[in-house]
């Protein structure tokens, strides 16, 4: 178990590191739906007690929403406003990919800091949550598309999941919703933002958004 | 009986030593050139005279040119009577030697105005530079002051102006009399600063103010001049002079009256007006030498 | 029961106000909420209710603060709201007068809840909740500054939730014993949280509810938000929505000095509160969009108001003192600010001129809130800014002190240029739209805000002297 | 000490009144006036009792303000200063209402009004504030109902720009007032000023940030150099009642505030006190300078204030040195000339400003170059802007010379210590500014009432309503009654003085007893040049009488068509003396000589900026403008930047902090 989900926080690194260097937006939300898979995945492999009912309720809701639901969503406001599919970082690839290796190294120092929690399996999940948050605000920061600020949005959500984790059993399962509901209406009204965009200026770009300035 | 008698012979002083200074003074300087001269009594006649006459006014003055001549003769009347020309003065307290200057600074505004008031060009030139130069004036005058007070230890022109002893006292007498005697050249408007008988306007600072004035006015403006010229030679001379036992205090005032007024009288013959950029220059040059006799006392 | 009310009804109200479609009745329903939610709100003033559900639920004196001030601040709005939305019939308020409600209830959850991440839920509400204020306009500008506000709001929504995470990994050694995300819990326990964890919170919650509530640097959606959302929005956002966040930063506080953490929480707070104030500062000096100037000058007054909890007991009162003259005070503001910008078409110097011909009331009350927000005596603010003044003198933080009165005096010199040029003069004659004067409702709105400020800086009430320093001592480790 | 309290009502109540209910006509009118005659009676009779020696208390109620204390208490210093606000600003009001109705509007009534009043309740507030933030809420409603008078006539662009920098200006006055307050506070551990007093003695460096914190928050009211910036636009901009009241009063409140500090924390160093002299010297010397060179008389005013409140800080600083030297005969004589200089001040100053405003109402400009001539039209106004120069001018038979001798007999005194002989100096540039005096209002009066009218309007000018010559009438005879009977005002001065310097009242009495002595004999002289001038009139009558008086044309020396524009101007008229201050004056002139044998036109223009204003200033908001313009950039309008900023700091505090 415990090598499984090593395995898994490792993936989940990997592919934020991959959504950083990748281009085409479809296959970024493929990724990002990957990713939310595993993290469905992994509250079943992380914690001490095993198979817990709340566990497997959990996991087959992350699964879903954060696997499927979210991604359709996206993948239907790209279509509804037809973007081109190549999309142009501010800063290039590898460069962001640099800054990405440079935050999990912040991460990791940040981790060490902080004692690990009781109870919990692995010592990589706080380093590794940590890591995808920041690497989700990167690629906020360093995207141009708006939907791919939503995908970086995504991710840094899913790290926040992914330290939710590491408390899911102690406290009550109003985190979880919160978490779900937090992904959930973000996504939500940033797709109607989209197609708002969209309307008002034929192409999601946010380099259009920047009249207001001092 | 005493104070009666202090005061009538206060306005002998008033009255005589002004027109038979200012004789004294044309006299001497015709004699230097050569010529006989008017009697030593002509400027008294001719104050008698215009006292006698009639006046024309401008239509453009108002009350303010009709009021000057007299404020000023006023005002000159009261410093007098804080100058001790008589042994001592009328009125003596600590402090008087301000309202002096200040009593001749009010004669000045009101001949400055009672000149504005024509709306001549020429007079207004003459009260733009009588300003000017008294303002440059008044400084020295003041430090002049500042070191007398210091050296006789009051605030009172009675005391300030008798004379005292001490070599650094004297060496500082002596600068706050220099500055002192330029102050009474300008303030008298006498040469080198100006020149009291100049028939060219342009060239007058004292008497283009008075231009417009005649008859009572003018004798009045006459009589203020020259005894403001009294009042300021008889103090210097009360500084230079110990007071003469033989012939009394008025007697030793009047001989040293007479005296500077043949100084004046050479000084005036022997040299000729400054420019009038010149004249600042003199003034600050006054004021320097005050400083340094202020500094001198200080010591 | 009544925290129940005092959620519940608002949001009942919106739920109505969305079933209602009548343009014209709808807006009616807001007054009539909020006035209900008032009333309940003095109930609590005369007896504070017991705690519920295991001590989720319960109100002390910050949560009343915060609830009163709101409440009192949408009520009067409320009735602004009744003309303006009769004003702007072009638009359908159907989103708006929902979500006004709306945020009231949200509003209502943070202040009563005692439970972190309940107070999280609320304060995320309250932010969607906002989003279609901003939008109102449904322009290209309104649309960017809505996006900017969401994005940036969903980060530190993110980040304090992140922050709550923390705290309760700080609060693990305790767990089982009772929720460990219940503030009272967390106050008695402080002893026993781990240090480390407690740290990381409260940075990540400072930064969360500090980007809502707009602290620089962190402050950058607000000009945006503020300068292109209506006035009564901008009141909203910047008396009663910006509270929350400053309720849950000072949540965190709590903790901290409880868990003997005060001092790395206040040289924290102190730092953002004079950063705040210089930016504020920096980009005041020569505004020429009098709403952008309102809202850089809401991000100084968050510094200030961080900067007094800073400070210590003392600095706390004065702080939650500022709060509610603060909130009333860019009540009057904003307000005023919005019917001088519908008046003259503009909300720049170059449109407005002279708004004491045309708007006469309403510039003479953005004038005086001008001279109140700056601290000038007899006006409520005077007495809060400069008792923090005091607090940081008495409290021999003479360089604090300094940057606090040479940053207010730059402000001052920049909100004065562009209020006066708008105020006086002379109107430009050729103006688009008819003139329209001032309007009864628009204009009462301020005046009651405007007596409350002069009220309060003349006369400040035993009652809440008694809350305000009962609040500063639960704030810095006294018993409530 | 309930009088104090029924005056400021009775002006606030008017006010409120003047403003709301009874706006036009003769109610408003009666309404202020009735206010103000109030006010004066009651707070007269309390300055009464006070002066003479009765025993006031305090009034003491708890104000449900932090740190408040709602406390009036009234000494001979409050009280000195209450009756010059009375007196003062009563005139003011109620020539004010013959203003406004002769403005036909320009002047908008309701603000004026209302300001005006609250002007004064604020001041009478002020002087008996005994707590600071008490204090601080008077000080601040009178800084802002002055800001509104300024403001009154917003249409024009000029009363913009000084209604900006005096609100600016007062403002951070009133900051550094605040943190002088806490600081105090902080030491005293309550804000009544009693435990001011009482407290113990600050650390030397809290002791000069108070200094230097009282100077600036203070002197930014009273202008002295070079904070005087607000004051020369601003008093030209407000209506002449206002701007009489304001410089009669207002800015003198800045210099109650210094001594009421001095009163409460005691002598200050040495250095300190000599600062002051310095600073009040060349605060003077600056004032009366660029007095002399405006041509725009109501400026001309303004500076000239700025000159007189060099002269009352020079008196201030005196009694400082006296203090500072353990002489408190010194001390009582500086405080008191100061005191004495700032009664008149009050009463010559508001005098000119008033007789500026009719003169200005019947031009119908303030330009000297258009006026001239006007004694004969309107010989009231002008009779009385003649004793109002002469008095400002410190000539004898005035009050102006009053104050001026005491603070002269301070530094001629033979028997002050050696170390305090510079005074010889300061006396000499006071006597420059004297001197300089007479230049400036010889000039202000000299052109602009008499000579030949430079303008149509000149010409024919009116004479002003009975209820604005009433006013001036009763200021320029207060002043001359003082200047001959100075007695009654000594004994005032020399009882605030006393407060200030802390002195007993029988080491008081024994020292006014020889100055009233002295200066009784001043009056005396004072009196007697007016009787020589009488008789010499008469003299002069009677000789006339016998002899024909006849009218002509002025002797043109020849020239036999002058006209009106080749009398001296404001311009030429002090040219002899700024020649040799060019340096410091810096006039900029505009000359466009005759060119050629047959010249078409020819100008000369000349101004002379303020330097702190128009010279200094700009340098600074130019640098810090490029200083600023670096920050700005930040708020870029990309998002992305926004995000990273956040991203950024919270990295950065996670690091550092964590």
């Amino acid at each position: 178990m415990e090598q499984l989900s090593q395995l898994l926080l490792a993936f989940i690194v990997f592919l934020s590191l991959y959504l950083l260097g990748s281009s085409s937006l479809t296959g970024c939300i493929k990724i990002v739906a990957l990713q939310g898979m595993c993290l469905g995945l992994l509250p079943l492999t992380i914690h001490s007690l095993g198979f817990h009912p709340r566990a497997l309720l959990l996991a087959a809701g992350m699964f879903i929403l954060k696997g499927f639901v979210i991604p359709r969503v996206l993948l239907y406001a790209i279509r509804e406003v037809k973007i081109r599919r190549e999309m142009e970082p501010m800063i290039g690839y590898t460069l962001s990919l640099l800054f990405g290796a440079i935050l999990i190294g912040v991460s990791f120092v940040l981790a060490e800091r902080l004692p690990v929690p009781p109870g919990l399996r692995t010592n990589l999940l706080i380093p590794v949550s940590l890591a995808t948050v920041m690497m989700g605000m990167l690629m906020m920061i360093s995207r141009i598309k708006a939907v791919t600020q939503v995908i970086g949005y995504l991710v840094f959500e899913n790290g926040i999941y992914l330290f939710g984790l590491a408390i899911s059993y102690e406290i009550p399962w109003l985190i979880e919703m919160g978490v779900l509901l937090d992904v959930f209406v973000a996504v939500f009204v940033m797709g109607i933002i989209i197609n708002h965009i969209a309307l008002a200026f034929d192409s999601i770009s946010t380099e259009k958004l920047t009249r207001l300035s001092d | 009986m005493e104070t009666l008698r202090l005061v009538a012979s206060y306005l002998m002083m008033v009255i005589l030593a002004p027109p038979i200074m200012l004789g004294i003074i044309t006299k001497t300087k015709a004699a230097v050139a050569g010529r006989k001269g008017p009697p030593v009594l002509q400027p008294l006649y001719d104050t008698i005279k215009l006292l006698g006459k009639g006046a024309v006014y401008s239509k453009t003055t108002t009350w303010m040119f009709r009021l000057g001549p007299v404020v000023s003769l006023a005002a000159v009347l009261a410093a007098a009577s804080l100058v001790p020309l008589v042994g001592a003065p009328l009125i003596a307290f600590n402090g008087d030697a301000i309202l002096f200057a200040y009593l001749f600074a009010l004669g000045r505004f009101v001949t400055v105005t009672a000149a504005l008031d024509t709306g001549s060009s020429f007079e207004g030139m003459g009260a733009s530079r009588e300003v000017a130069f008294s303002s440059l004036a008044e400084p020295a005058l003041i430090l002049s002051f500042a070191s007398l007070a210091y050296r006789s230890g009051g605030l009172s022109l009675a005391q300030m102006f008798a004379p005292h002893g001490g070599p650094s006292a004297a060496a500082s007498a002596i600068l706050a009399l220099g500055s002192l005697f330029v102050v009474l050249l300008a303030e008298n408007s006498r040469i080198p600063i100006d020149d009291p008988n100049t028939h060219l306007e342009l060239t007058m600072i004292h008497e283009v103010m008075v231009l417009d004035h005649g008859g009572p006015d003018l004798a009045f403006i006459l009589h203020g001049a020259g005894l403001k010229l009294v009042l300021m030679t008889s103090l210097l001379v009360r500084l230079i002079l110990p007071e003469m036992p033989a012939v009394g205090a008025v007697g030793s005032l009047v001989l040293g009256l007479a005296a500077a007024a043949v100084v004046i009288g050479l000084v005036e013959s022997s040299m000729a007006r400054l420019r009038l950029v010149r004249v600042p220059q003199l003034l600050v040059a006054a004021i320097c030498a005050a400083t340094f006799g202020l500094i001198l006392t200080l010591r | 029961m009544i925290y129940l009310l005092l959620v519940g009804v608002p949001f009942v109200i919106g739920l109505l106000a969305l079933a209602v479609d009548s343009d014209e009745r709808r807006p009616w329903l807001l007054p009539f909420g909020c006035a209900i939610h008032s009333s309940i709100v003095v109930a609590c003033w005369r007896t504070l209710p017991e705690p519920i559900a295991s001590g989720w639920f319960s109100i002390d004196g910050l949560g009343l603060l915060v609830l009163s001030l709101a409440s009192a601040m949408l009520l009067v709005c409320s009735v602004y709201c009744l003309e303006y939305l009769r004003l702007r019939r072009e638009r359908h308020n159907r989103l708006f007068t929902a979500c006004l409600s709306f945020i009231l209830g949200a509003v209502s959850l943070v202040c009563v809840s005692r439970h972190m991440g309940l107070v999280w839920v609320g304060m995320e509400t309250a932010t969607l909740a906002a989003a279609p204020l901003v939008y109102f306009n449904h322009n290209e500008r309104s649309l960017e500054a809505t996006w900017k506000y969401l994005m940036m709001g969903s980060l530190g929504i993110g980040l304090a939730l992140l922050g709550t995470f923390f705290l309760a990994l700080a609060a693990l050694p305790n767990a089982g014993q009772g929720d460990p995300l219940v503030i009272d819990t967390l106050v008695a326990r402080a002893g026993t949280l781990s240090v480390p964890w407690l740290r990381g919170a409260f940075i990540f919650l400072l930064v969360g509810y500090g980007t809502k509530m707009g602290l620089a640097p962190l402050h950058s959606w607000k000009p945006d938000a503020y300068g292109e959302s209506p006035g009564v929005a901008g009141a909203i956002l910047a008396g009663v929505i910006t509270s929350c966040p400053f309720l849950g930063i000072l949540r965190a506080f709590q903790i901290c000095v409880a868990a003997g953490l005060s001092g790395f929480a206040q040289s924290l707070l102190v730092m953002m509160g004079l950063l705040s104030m210089a930016t504020a500062a920096v980009f005041i000096i020569g505004q020429r969009d009098f709403k952008r100037m309102l809202a850089y000058s809401s991000v100084e007054h968050m510094g200030i108001l961080v900067l007094g909890v800073g400070l210590g007991p003392t600095g706390s009162f004065a702080a939650l003192l500022h709060l509610i003259n603060n909130g009333l005070t860019k009540g009057v503001l904003f307000l005023t600010a919005g019917n001088i910008h519908r008046a003259f078409g503009g909300k720049t110097m170059d449109h407005a001129h002279g708004a004491l011909r045309r708007v006469p009331i309403s510039a003479t009350l953005f004038l005086l809130g001008f001279v109140a927000i700056t601290g000038s005596p007899p006006f409520a603010p005077f007495v809060s800014e400069f008792s923090i003044l005091r607090a940081a003198v008495d409290g021999n933080r003479f360089g604090v002190a300094l940057g606090f009165v040479g940053l207010l005096a730059v402000i001052f010199i920049g909100m004065a240029t562009t209020v006066l040029s708008v105020v006086y003069g002379v109107p430009n004659t050729e103006s688009k739209e008819p003139v329209q004067g001032d309007s009864p409702f628009m204009t009462l709105a301020p005046l009651v805000f405007m007596a409350a400020i002069v009220f309060l800086g003349l006369w400040l009430p035993n009652w809440l002297t008694t809350v305000l320093g009962d609040a500063a001592k639960l704030l810095n480790g006294g018993a409530s | 000490m309930i009088l104090l309290l029924a005056a400021v009502l009775a002006l606030g109540v008017a006010a409120v009144l003047s403003a709301s209910l009874f706006r036009h006509g003769h109610a408003a009118r009666i309404i202020v006036i009735g206010g103000l005659a109030a006010a004066a009676i009651a707070g007269g009779a309390l300055a009464w009792r006070v002066l003479w020696g009765l025993e006031v208390l305090d009034f003491i109620r708890p104000w449900l303000v932090p740190g408040a204390v709602f406390h009036l208490g009234i000494d001979s210093l409050s009280a000195c200063f209450l009756l010059l606000v009375l007196i003062v600003g009563g005139c003011a009001g109620v020539y004010g209402e013959g203003y406004i109705a002769a403005s036909h509007g320009h002047v908008p009534a309701i603000p004026a009004r209302f300001f005006f009043l609250v002007l004064m309740a604020s001041m009478a507030l002020l002087v008996g504030a005994r707590s600071a933030i008490l204090f601080m809420v008077a000080w601040e409603t009178m800084a802002l109902a002055a800001f509104g008078l300024v403001s009154c006539e917003h249409g024009k662009p000029e009363v913009r720009k000084a209604g900006f920098l005096y609100l600016l200006c007062t403002h951070i006055g009133s900051l550094c007032l605040l943190a002088l307050f806490a600081l105090l506070g902080r030491n005293a551990g309550s804000l009544e000023f009693s435990a001011f007093a009482a407290a113990p003695a600050l650390p030397a460096a809290q002791r000069t940030a108070v200094f230097v914190l009282a100077l600036v928050g203070f002197g930014m009211k009273a202008g002295f150099m070079p904070l005087h910036i607000w004051l020369q636009e601003a008093h030209p901009a407000a209506p002449s009642h206002a701007s009489a009241a304001m410089s009669g009063v207002m800015i003198e409140m800045g210099l109650y505030g210094l001594m009421r500090l001095l009163a409460l924390l005691g002598p200050v160093s040495m250095p300190a006190a000599i600062f002051l002299v310095a600073l009040g010297l060349v605060t003077a010397v600056f004032g009366i300078m660029f007095a002399m060179v405006q041509r725009d008389f109501k400026r001309l005013l303004a500076y000239s204030s700025i000159e007189n409140i060099g002269i009352i800080l020079t008196g201030v600083g005196l009694g400082c040195c006296g203090l500072a030297s353990g002489s408190p005969s010194l001390a009582l004589l500086g405080f008191s000339g100061a005191i004495l200089h700032t009664i008149n001040h009050g009463l010559f100053k508001s005098l000119l400003f008033l007789s500026a405003g009719a003169i200005y109402q019947a031009v119908g400009t303030r330009d000297i170059e258009a006026c001239g001539g006007l004694q004969k039209s309107m010989p009231w106004t002008c009779g009385l802007t003649a004793i109002g120069a002469a008095a400002i001018c410190g000539l004898p038979p005035l009050n102006g010379f009053t104050g001026e001798w005491l603070i002269y007999s301070w530094l001629l005194r033979p028997d002050i210590g050696h170390g305090m002989r510079f005074a010889a100096l300061a006396a000499a540039i006071l006597g420059v500014v004297g001197a300089f005096a007479v230049v400036a209002f010889s000039k202000c009066y000299g052109l602009t009432c008499l000579g030949q009218p430079r303008s149509e309007a000149a010409r024919n000018a009116k004479e002003p309503s009975w209820i604005m010559l009433g006013p001036m009438a009763l200021l320029a005879a207060l002043c001359a009654i003082i200047g001959v009977f100075p007695a009654p005002a000594l004994y005032v001065a020399f009882a605030a003085a006393g407060n200030v310097a802390r002195l007993a009242r029988p080491a008081v009495s024994s020292g006014l007893d020889e100055w009233s002595r002295l200066l009784g004999v001043v009056g005396l002289l004072g009196a007697g040049v007016c009787a020589l001038s009488a008789l010499l009139w008469s003299l002069r009558r009677s000789l006339l009488r016998r002899r024909g008086v006849a009218a002509g044309p002025t002797w043109g020396c020849g020239f036999t068509a002058p006209t009106a524009r080749m009398q001296y101007s404001g311009a030429s008229y002090p040219v002899p003396v700024t020649r040799v201050f060019t340096a410091l004056l810096a006039t900029q002139e505009e000359v466009h000589p005759p060119l050629g044998y047959w010249p078409v036109k020819a100008s000369f223009a000349s101004r002379t900026p303020d330097p702190a204003l128009e010279r200094w200033l700009p340098v600074l908001v130019a640098k810090c403008e490029d200083w600023l313009s670096v920050p700005r950039r930040l708020q870029h309008g990309r998002l992305q930047l926004y995000l990273l900023y956040v991203s950024a700091f919270l990295v950065v505090i996670l690091l550092w902090k964590l």
